[in-house]
């Protein structure tokens, strides 16, 4: 299929007081039209910056170090403002931001801004035909068409959620990014929710960038899977390898530290001591000192995305002798 | 660790926690009775000595006010809470004038707040967010020994050294070296962690856990989990496990209550309720929970539930659950003189296996 | 349904608060008032039983009945026939009717407008102050919101860390004391603006008639406000844009400020539209708040203009221990007041969506 | 404790990243400095003769700018001088008692000052014990004249004969005695302090005709034709210092002469034994001190120094008992709750809804309060708006997990509000009371500038009020007007400027 979008070596720093924290340190991935990429990682891995720098919306001190963004061969980091709004955002790539109760402006009706993104991107559509739209999209998300008339603070966190997915696909963009769609919803509206994308992504299909901590809402969508780690991709490929038999210790450990529903009740082990600081990263790799299979050799060299035989990427040096080549 | 050993720590009977709601102007006018929210309406279970005994729902079901009632944190409109304290605590609260009721037990409900002290030493609580359990303005030492003072234990030097033992028992060792350290230096992980030696640090019978592990990182949770269980091996201290994640349940939980709009629907092993739920709101819990199982996204997760949650402030007659359960939509013409109608007691399903204590409040499993 | 409830919340808080200032005022003034003439009666009593005894110096029992007979008519006529408190109270009860029907009665001093009903003395003041405070606050809030915008936009820029600054120097300097600085320079010194700013209506009563007279008197109106309205501007502004800045900022962080950037709206768009919209409801607070800051501060500022307004009115009332004058118009000036937060707190309520169902 | 001294120490830490903060701190070391000294390096009697005693500034120059203002515009100013007992010696110089061969003792006073500036002194005054015994009685003054820097003498009383010839008479019959001049009785003259004022001189109408205008017109009779009475009656005082007397004198333009002037008073008797002990020595200079006099001579900057210890009473003592019992209200309707709280809350917005300034004005207007209860009235009109914040501050921390943690590890409710909920609402308490100050010390202000004020105080919304009934902006006199406000401000933004410092600490929303 297609290539959408293709980043190479993006690098988004923060300059804070205590120093430049590497946010993201050198990820590069591609996603094909149709394709659902998982983007997994604990708090503080980047996943997020990772997310605003598609956009090009990094907040104010963070920037785009380096790195090249690719979207139908224009480089976004290239891009000024206006270009980025005028063909970018939400006409290209949209999001589905973190916290949907939030994303929302809380004094205008939902319709309203819907109408927005319509008055802004395609101001050639009539009134009627821009409302009709707007109740097609919320219908479309299972939603009844007088929601477009309500404040978002009279909505619940499911529909809230809904209306920002909505509103996501209102230009019929060729990218969503959803980050963190689920978090904070319950159980029974998160299943609904990932129903409602999964759906959306088959009719549409939608390419999706999917920012979860969970690996087990990446694993209802995801067709790719990419762990990251203090600003760094560890591991990437298709989730079937990456769930079933990862090759990085930090997606194994992650995989082995949660708690299943089914299956025996294994003892679960944790990761111990706690990420690093991002302003004074250790040598080597960044895993390293909470790793249990660490060696000498990975406190002191970083290790390279390795190319593994089934197609994998991996950050490790375990898995140097399996390795095709050192990509990255 | 199942209740049969008759060692019962904890034995709440038809708790009730109703919080009222202001009445708007012309309610006023017209009179109307003042509405509540029934934030938790009738819950009864028991939690034996050493037993690590989980509430689950979804928020708003009232299981942390559950907990909290039981610590009277909260008030408790009605119903029971017996506790069993230890001897000694028992004796200092019949010297204040409380007397037990039979069997040792004191009736929380109906212990006086001014003579509530005592019991303190014997409930303790652990909360979900470690950035806001702990006082920004204390030291952990001073954090830790605020319990110690209130309630007059030891010469500075032996609190010191309490002090030092429980940070060693929870693994933020050197000790000395996280006395002298403000909340604000630590990690989440070792702030909860902090705040699991404060509960554990007055040697409680009973703690209740509210999601202690939700708002931490996937890579940290089994640590706290492991302390927790290690505490309970230990001292054998009964735990309330609150949470919302049925995954973390099934790994930590000797049994299981499962609630829905401040009701318990469903009150089992913890292990046979999750993988075969009887309740239909259970089955739709378990139902919804994403897994890290690559196969799940070739298929779209039914989840046999209808709409969202009422207020609960205008719960549905009836079964509460009735409006969105998918059985009693099946099977309505039988149910529709029960469900809509008539509250289901907990009760032993019909077709229980030999063995399974399980209770359901549903009519649909328990009616004859 | 809930709007009524609020805004019947509202109104009636602001009826409780009319009461109890109108309660408060009178029974001071009764106090006041009840004193003033105790100590006249004891100043007149003596005298005129003097003069009674003179006259009824051969028939003492008679004198007695007289004496007796006058106390009592000096006593009614200055309503003081109970105990002190009891007089203080009636006198209070008087006040409220003649509060409250806004009936004040005249006073012997020459304010403004060439009456001495005090009624009507006080319809101008407040007109005239309404006319200058209303002008001042809508400058000072469109340049402070602008200011204020543009400071959040750049926080730490030299803009933000001048005007914060200016701010804050405006919020220690007494606005009449600015007031009396402008007069010294651009009356005295530069001579661009008149002094007495109460002349405009000698200036005014020259104009001819009709339709003309209404051309003719704006410009006139403008320069007699002209000095005023400045300095009401230069003293708050500096502060009005530091309160939005923080306002702002605060809004700026939340997260529907960077969806909807990354919904491709302009930043005007994002700025004026969904940061500040959402930013109104606790920039109208503000504004009531400063208000209440201001006002005084204003009304001073008046007398020293002489601008025929209520300060002008309180000034002049005070050189002359003129009590009624006084007290009516805190009572007129406090029920504008309390309707202005009133009407404020409509405005809040239609802003905010979160209020208007809750 | 050490914890205490350690979170006080990283406070100060904090603190000292915000320069507005430190020079709010350093202002407010000046202001407090300030107050302290002025036992030490102010003027006392200034202060308490104010208000009360006019009198008591009658040697001061009236409505004079600073002298430093000469320094900035460069035009020089005569400088005031008034010397008292010892310091009279350099100004005045008395000589005597001389043997005439006339056979008339004579006794000399001499007084020298210099005229630097464009104006001449507005008045030159002199005040000297004196006692005499004389055979036969009477002490007569032969002559008082001015001598100029260009050499001229003006007379003001020289013995001369209608005619306009100097003849040799006796003194008796030509000079006046000294009760003419200085209205005491001839005849004798106890131990008295004598006052002398060449204002007073120059425009005393009898002297000008008996003495002055003959001797003028002997000079310049010539000149002076055509000039009116009226004009030489009103403008002699003004010749004495000017460049062109005849100019002067008809009120045509003239420059003031400057340079070294002195007064000679020239008493003579015979036998005459005569104790001059010259006690005061004044020249109304054009200029006066730091900061200007006002309209009654009052030495403004003794004003604006003492008026720095009220303003911070004032503004610190009302902002400290404003935030107190705001505070408590505040926590108290928090912690408690309930319809407690309800009631509490309704009633603070009450007050808060009432506009404070004219309830203040009717209050003082009617009632005449002190300074102490200004600051009560104050008081009861600002507090609820710290109360409001308070409050939810303290429901804010009352829901927080550790005060629940806590509560359920035993805390009673005296131990949570003092270990967990007042530690944090004080850093805002502070940041609060420094926050009010200004309001607090304009509010004083506002009331003592609308005559309100406490009547016994000097402050500067009075010296203010004193200026704006001399209509001082419109008369120019910028020097009344502009130092006390700019010491109202300096007041205001010193504790704005800590405040502010405090608020970005405590507040981290505003933060960079």
């Amino acid at each position: 299929m297609a290539e959408l979008l293709r980043v190479e070596n993006l690098k988004t720093y923060y300059n804070t007081l205590r120093g430049i924290v590497r946010a993201v340190d050198g990820v590069s991935f591609t996603l094909r039209k149709g394709e659902v990429l998982g983007i997994a990682g604990e708090s503080g891995s980047g996943k997020s910056t990772l997310a605003w720098s598609l956009l090009g919306l990094v907040p104010p001190p963070g920037y785009v170090k380096e790195g090249h963004i690719y979207l139908d061969g224009m480089d976004i980091t290239r891009m000024s403002e206006a270009e980025l709004r005028k063909k970018v955002r939400w006409k290209k790539i949209s999001m589905v931001f973190q916290g949907a109760m939030n994303a929302l402006t809380p004094v205008y009706t939902v319709g309203r801004q819907i109408e927005e993104v319509f008055k802004i991107h395609a101001p050639h559509m009539g009134k009627q035909e821009v409302w009709n739209r707007i109740y097609e999209l919320l219908e479309s998300v299972g939603l009844h068409r007088s929601i477009a008339h309500r404040y978002p603070h009279e909505l619940s966190g499911g529909q809230k959620q809904r209306v920002v997915i909505a509103m996501a696909l209102a230009l019929e963009p060729d990218i969503v990014i959803a980050d963190e769609p689920t978090t904070a919803l319950d159980v029974v509206v998160q299943a609904q929710i990932l129903n409602l994308l999964k759906r959306l992504q088959r009719e549409k299909g939608l390419s999706i960038i999917l920012i979860t901590h969970d690996l087990g809402v990446i694993a209802e969508l995801a067709e790719t899977v990419m762990i990251m780690y203090a600003g760094k991709m560890v591991e990437y490929g298709p989730a079937d390898l990456v769930f079933t038999r990862p090759k990085h210790p930090y997606t194994e450990a992650l995989l082995k530290a949660i708690p299943r529903l089914r299956g025996p009740v294994d003892k679960l082990i944790y990761i111990p001591g706690q990420p690093p600081d991002l302003t004074r990263p250790p040598p080597g790799c960044k895993f390293a000192p909470r790793c249990p299979l660490a060696m000498d050799e990975c406190h002191e060299k970083e290790p390279p995305l390795f190319k593994l035989v089934d197609g994998r990427l991996s950050a490790c040096w375990l898995n140097r002798n399996e390795a095709l080549e050192a990509g990255g | 660790m199942a209740q049969a050993n008759g060692d019962i720590v904890l034995d709440v009977r038809d708790l009730k926690v109703w919080f009222p709601l202001r009445r708007s102007i012309s309610e006023i006018v017209t009179m109307k009775p003042r509405r509540y929210v029934k934030a938790v309406d009738g819950v009864t279970f028991k939690v034996a000595k050493g037993e690590v005994f989980c509430l689950v729902g979804e928020s708003g079901c009232g299981k942390t006010t559950t907990g909290k009632a039981i610590l009277r944190l909260v008030d408790p409109t009605g119903g029971q809470v017996l506790f069993k304290p230890k001897p000694e605590i028992l004796k200092e609260l019949e010297r204040r004038g409380i007397k037990p009721v039979d069997g040792g037990y004191v009736d929380l409900v109906r212990v006086p707040k001014g003579k509530f002290k005592p019991l303190r030493r014997e409930l303790q609580i652990v909360y979900q967010d470690p950035y806001g359990s702990l006082n920004p303005r204390f030291t952990i030492k001073r954090i830790l020994e605020d319990p110690l003072i209130i309630h007059g234990i030891g010469s500075p030097k032996e609190r010191e050294e309490m002090i030092a033992r429980i940070l060693e028992a929870v693994k933020l060792t050197p000790a000395s070296d996280f006395m002298t350290r403000y909340p604000h230096q630590l990690s989440g992980g070792q702030r909860q962690r902090v705040a699991i030696a404060r509960a554990f640090i007055l040697n409680p019978s009973l703690v209740v856990a509210d999601e202690p592990v939700s708002m931490l990182d996937v890579s940290i949770r089994a640590e706290i989990l492991e302390l927790l269980l290690d505490f309970r091996k230990k001292y054998g201290t009964s735990l309330i496990f609150i949470t919302h994640d049925l995954a973390v349940a099934r790994y930590i939980c000797d049994r299981i209550a499962v609630m829905y709009l401040g009701k318990i629907v469903e009150i089992g092993d913890a292990r046979r309720v999750i993988e075969e739920p009887v309740h239909p709101y259970t089955k739709a819990l378990v139902a919804a929970i994403p897994e890290p199982d690559p196969d799940n996204r070739l298929r779209i997760r039914e989840v046999p539930i209808k709409g969202e949650v009422p207020n609960a402030a205008s719960i549905p007659p009836g079964c509460r659950f009735h409006p969105r359960c998918v059985e009693y939509e099946q099977d309505k013409e039988r149910l529709d003189a029960l469900c809509p109608v008539k509250e289901p007691p907990l009760d032993r399903p019909i077709n229980a296996a030999p063995g399974d204590e399980r209770l359901v409040a549903c009519w649909r499993y328990i009616e004859k | 349904m809930a709007t009524a409830r609020a805004i019947l919340t509202r109104v009636v808080n602001s009826l409780i608060t009319l009461v109890v200032a109108l309660l408060f005022i009178s029974a001071i003034f009764a106090v006041f008032k009840v004193t003033e003439l105790e100590g006249r009666l004891a100043e007149e009593l003596p005298l005129m039983l003097q003069q009674l005894e003179q006259q009824y110096r051969h028939n003492p029992e008679l004198f007695e009945e007289k004496a007796k007979q006058l106390e009592q008519d000096l006593r009614e006529k200055y309503g003081l026939t109970g105990s002190y408190w009891e007089n203080v109270v009636n006198w209070t009860v008087r006040l409220l009717i003649s509060n409250l029907t806004f009936n004040f009665g005249t006073t012997q001093y020459s304010y403004i407008g060439g009456t001495n009903d005090v009624g009507e003395i006080l319809i101008i003041a407040l007109k005239n102050t309404a006319i200058l405070f209303v002008t001042a606050t809508i400058i000072t809030s469109i340049i402070g919101i602008i200011l204020g915008l543009q400071m959040a936009r750049r926080p730490g820029s030299p803009l933000d860390r001048g005007i914060s600054i200016l701010g804050m120097i405006s919020w220690s300097l007494p606005t009449w004391w600015v007031a009396i600085i402008m007069l010294l320079v651009f009356s005295f010194y530069l001579g661009i603006f008149p002094t007495q700013m109460k002349d405009v209506y000698s200036e005014l009563a020259r104009l001819p008639g009709g339709l003309e007279y209404y051309i003719l008197s704006i410009p006139i109106w403008l320069r007699y406000m002209a000095l005023p309205v400045i300095t009401l501007v230069l003293v708050s502004f500096g502060g009005w844009a530091y309160i939005v800045r923080n306002i702002v900022l605060g809004v700026l962080q939340e997260d529907f400020v960077m969806a909807a950037r990354a919904r491709g709206l302009p930043e005007r768009r994002v700025i004026y539209g969904h940061v500040l919209r959402t930013s109104s409801p606790p920039i109208v607070t503000y504004i009531a708040l400063s208000l209440v800051g201001a006002f005084g501060g204003a009304i001073i500022t008046e007398a020293v203009f002489g601008w025929p307004g209520m300060g002008l009115v309180y000034w002049v009332a005070i050189q002359n221990q003129d009590a009624t004058v006084l007290v009516a118009s805190t009572w007129v000036l406090t029920v504008a007041f309390i309707l202005t937060i009133l009407i404020l707190d409509f405005i809040y309520a239609l802003l905010d969506p979160r209020v208007r169902v809750g | 404790m050490s914890v205490t001294l350690k979170s006080i120490v990283d406070f100060w830490r904090e603190y000292r990243r915000y320069p507005i903060g430190l020079v709010g701190l350093g202002l407010l070391l000046l202001l407090i400095i300030a107050a302290l000294t002025f036992p030490i390096f102010g003027d006392y009697q200034v202060v308490k003769n104010w208000l009360t005693n006019q009198e008591y500034f009658q040697d001061y120059p009236r409505a004079v700018p600073p002298c430093w203002v000469g320094l900035l515009t460069g035009q020089s100013q005569t400088q005031t001088i008034i010397a008292k007992d010892a310091e009279v010696a350099s100004f005045v110089a008395v000589e005597g008692p001389v043997q005439g061969e006339d056979g008339y003792v004579r006794y000399r006073i001499t007084a020298t000052f210099t005229v630097t500036g464009a104006t001449e002194p507005s008045d030159v005054a002199l005040e000297a014990y004196m006692s005499y015994q004389a055979d036969p009685p009477g002490v007569l003054i032969e002559e008082i004249k001015v001598v100029r820097p260009d050499g001229k003498e003006f007379y003001l009383v020289k013995p001369v004969l209608p005619g306009g010839l100097n003849v040799n008479l006796p003194l008796e019959t030509v000079a006046p005695t000294i009760g003419t001049v200085f209205g005491y009785p001839n005849t004798k003259l106890p131990g008295a302090d004598v006052p002398f004022s060449l204002v007073g001189l120059a425009q005393n109408p009898v002297v000008i005709t008996r003495f002055i205008l003959p001797t003028l017109t002997q000079e310049y009779g010539a000149e002076l034709a055509g000039a009116s009475l009226s004009q030489l009656l009103t403008n002699v005082y003004r010749a004495i210092f000017s460049d062109d007397i005849a100019a002067a004198l008809k009120g045509e333009d003239y420059n003031v002469l400057q340079g070294d002037y002195q007064v000679i008073i020239t008493f003579a008797g015979k036998n005459l034994d005569m104790e001059i002990e010259p006690k005061k020595f004044v020249v109304k200079g054009s200029c006066y001190g730091l900061l200007g006099t006002d309209d009654k001579g009052r030495p403004l900057d003794q004003g604006i120094y003492y008026g720095v210890r009220w303003a911070l009473i004032i503004g610190l003592l009302t902002s400290v008992i404003t935030v107190v019992v705001g505070t408590l209200y505040g926590i108290a309707a928090g912690y408690i709750g309930g319809i407690v709280d309800e009631v509490l809350l309704r009633f603070a917005q009450v007050v808060y809804s009432l506009p404070v300034l004219p309830l203040l004005i009717l209050l003082a207007a009617l009632f005449k309060p002190n300074i102490w209860m200004i600051i009560i009235l104050i008081v009861a009109f600002s507090w609820p708006g710290i109360s409001f914040v308070t409050r939810s501050m303290a429901l804010q921390i009352k829901s927080e997990p550790y005060v629940e943690a806590a509560i359920a590890a035993g805390a009673g409710t005296l131990r949570i509000l003092i270990l967990y909920i007042l530690p944090q609402v004080l850093p805002y308490m502070f940041a609060s009371m420094a926050l009010s100050v200004p309001g607090a010390v304009i509010a004083e202000a506002s009331l003592s500038f609308l005559g309100l004020g406490d009547p016994d105080l000097v402050t500067w919304g009075k010296i203010l009020y004193d200026a704006q009934d001399a209509g001082a902006a419109l008369n120019g006199y910028w020097w009344w007007v502009i130092p006390p406000g700019l010491a109202i401000a300096l007041v205001g933004m010193t504790f704005v400027f800590i405040g502010n410092a405090l608020d970005t600490i405590l507040n981290p929303k505003l933060k960079r």
